[in-house]
């Protein structure tokens, strides 16, 4: 079972990593943006599978702090990259 | 064995969810159906992960917490899923304009 | 091939790379970046030097600085980015 | 067979490297900040790998959480003083002057010469060898806590910790100088369902957060952990304007960067008049001890974090446009 999630983390992995070059190539910054929330989801799956692969639960307290961090950065964006003047 | 083995093909579909959102977030031609391959992947990825994981959880406390994380994601993702659309609509229009 | 091996050279890397982009960037904002990976870069070599082969338990003190490490930094930035403003708006004042 | 969690290893080392060169060599500085985000989440997975659970947390609530929203929001600032909010692209905010080639390389020959001498002296070094392990074991029956990383922070160590705590202070006074007077960038309103969204979620993140720093005695969590969720909520606050500070919350503010200073120092001291050495807690009363103090600096990181991301010192409007008209 411990190698099945090895192999499971590693294909999250791989498609964190391909995702990543929506990031590098844009072109509109909410592309970037939506790149960076399907690596936090991602990493939040890899930490939930990592947390019963390693026996580790407190890994799972790093996972609600991954998906806590996912919305701050987004709202952030979103207010600070806003044309928009109020 | 037989929990472990819907475990398992619960975490297989969840990983191939993400592949697909990986593939719409590189594939799609502009940011609003990039924007929907996103959501998908984000809301049943996890989600079926989530599931997985917690058939194999140890105690009631890891159940817990690992619904919490998959509420809180999915909330999340659909309020921001909302931001980052609106945020690019607007942008649109005032292009045009 | 051991993590400690692995993450103890991603380290020294990270740290490499931060160093020469802290003296080589010519945006502010891009060398405070810089200096944050030369910080990421240091925090992996420490938590390399407290990892034990599992099931041992890692060794708590690197631990510690690392997370001293990162509260210091944070707070580093922090000063650091208010330069960076207050510099740029005097920048735009002066070429009024 | 090759160890599936070997590849992974191989692949986020990989992975942080590119990311690292990535972030200081892509054009778009917007891009450069996500892609730090993202460097600092997979840092903070390979610390996990490390069976390093606190830093990770820290790393992830601190490192990347707080610090991406002070980049997001210094870059929104200099593309507004510089008046390229509504460009697409966001590219270097600093005139650039061309370096000498001859400079470049002098620097690039100094770094490798540095990374050569680390590289050598890690290889050389013992991995795993003795450390404080076996003193830190010997040593927690008597810290009042369960939980190693917090017994070296808040007890073994405490000094450092204080210092952390000294520096965080020095910060926000140093912030609120330095952005004396400086006028701020505009932001948009958000809408309906964002406001739903912070009803439902703020809310729960502060329960984390205090989840965080009680659970911090027996397991990874802890004040910095804690206080960084906490101010995460405060930066939302901002962010959404649901909180708009006022000039009369400075001193509410002022007691909120000092409280966990004073506190900390306070027991110290007390611990010293009470004949022993300072910060040796008496075993008897040190959890509650430990507890008191990781409370209130949990409130005091907090603040002082929310108020780093807010910069500006909140002035009265008057006195602002004062300013401008001299």
């Amino acid at each position: 079972m411990t190698t099945f999630f090895g192999i499971i983390v590693v294909t999250l992995l791989v498609s964190i990593l391909t995702g990543l070059i929506r990031v590098h190539r844009g072109p509109r910054p909410a592309d970037r943006m939506m790149a960076a929330q399907l690596v936090g989801s991602a990493a939040v799956a890899i930490l939930l599978i990592l947390s019963r692969a390693m026996d580790m639960p407190a890994l799972l307290d790093v996972a609600v702090v991954f998906a806590l961090l996912a919305a701050v950065a987004v709202v952030g964006f979103v207010v600070l990259a806003s044309r928009k003047v109020s | 064995m037989m929990l472990d083995l819907i475990a398992a093909s619960l975490v297989v579909f969840g990983t191939v969810f993400f592949i697909a959102g990986t593939v719409g977030l590189l594939r799609f031609p502009d940011i609003y159906c990039r924007l929907h391959a996103l959501t998908k992947a984000d809301g049943l990825g996890l989600a079926l992960v989530a599931l997985g994981m917690t058939l194999k959880a140890e105690s009631f406390g890891e159940v817990f917490r690992i619904v919490l994380i998959w509420f809180f994601v999915a909330l999340a993702s659909a309020t921001c899923g909302h931001l980052i659309a609106a945020y690019a609509r607007q942008a649109d229009r005032e292009g045009k304009a | 091939m051991t993590p400690d091996l692995i993450y103890g050279l991603t380290g020294i890397a990270v740290f490499a790379i931060g160093l020469t982009g802290a003296l080589c960037a010519q945006d502010r904002l891009r060398r405070v970046l810089a200096l944050k990976l030369c910080s990421l870069g240091a925090g992996f070599l420490l938590v390399v030097a407290a990892w034990r082969e599992p099931p041992a338990a890692p060794d708590p003190v690197p631990h510690a600085l690392v997370i001293t490490g990162i509260v210091v930094m944070i707070s580093a930035t922090a000063v650091a980015l208010a330069l960076i403003r207050r510099l740029q708006s005097l920048e735009a004042e002066d070429d009024d | 067979m090759t160890d599936p969690f070997l590849i992974l290893d191989l692949l986020l080392a990989g992975a942080v490297i590119a990311l690292a060169v990535a972030t200081l060599t892509v054009r778009d500085l917007f891009a450069a900040i996500v892609l730090f985000i993202v460097l600092g989440l997979l840092s903070a997975l390979a610390w996990v790998r490390l069976s390093a659970p606190d830093v990770a947390l820290a790393e992830a609530a601190i490192g990347t959480g707080v610090t991406g929203a002070l980049l997001l929001k210094t870059l929104h600032h200099l593309r507004y003083v510089a008046g390229t909010l509504g460009e697409q692209t966001a590219h270097g905010v600093t005139p650039v002057t061309p370096v000498p080639m001859s400079v470049i390389w002098a620097n690039a020959a100094f770094c490798g010469l540095i990374t050569l001498g680390l590289a050598i002296a890690f290889l050389d070094a013992p991995l795993g060898g003795p450390g404080f392990d076996a003193l830190v074991a010997d040593a927690i029956p008597a810290s009042g806590v369960d939980h190693g990383v917090t017994a070296v922070l808040l007890n073994f160590r405490s000094y450092d910790t204080l210092m952390e705590v000294v520096v965080l202070l020095a910060a926000v006074i140093a912030v609120w100088q330095i952005e004396r007077g400086l006028s701020e960038a505009p932001s948009p309103d958000l809408s309906v369902i964002w406001q739903g969204f912070a009803r439902l979620t703020l809310p729960a993140i502060v329960v984390v957060g205090t989840y965080l720093l009680w659970k911090g005695s027996e397991a990874p969590g802890g004040a910095f952990q804690g206080g960084a969720v906490l101010a995460a909520v405060g930066i939302l606050l901002l962010l959404s304007r649901l909180y708009v500070p006022r000039p009369a919350h400075r001193a509410l503010a002022r007691w909120g960067f000092v409280l966990g200073t004073g506190v900390f120092a306070g027991v110290a001291l007390l611990v010293t008049g009470g004949g022993r050495v300072t910060f040796e807690y008496p075993p008897e009363h040190a959890k509650t001890l430990i507890l008191l103090i990781e409370g209130l600096v949990t409130v005091s990181i907090a603040v002082t974090l929310a108020a780093l991301f807010h910069g500006r010192e909140p002035v009265a409007v008057r006195a602002k446009e004062a300013r401008h008209d001299a």
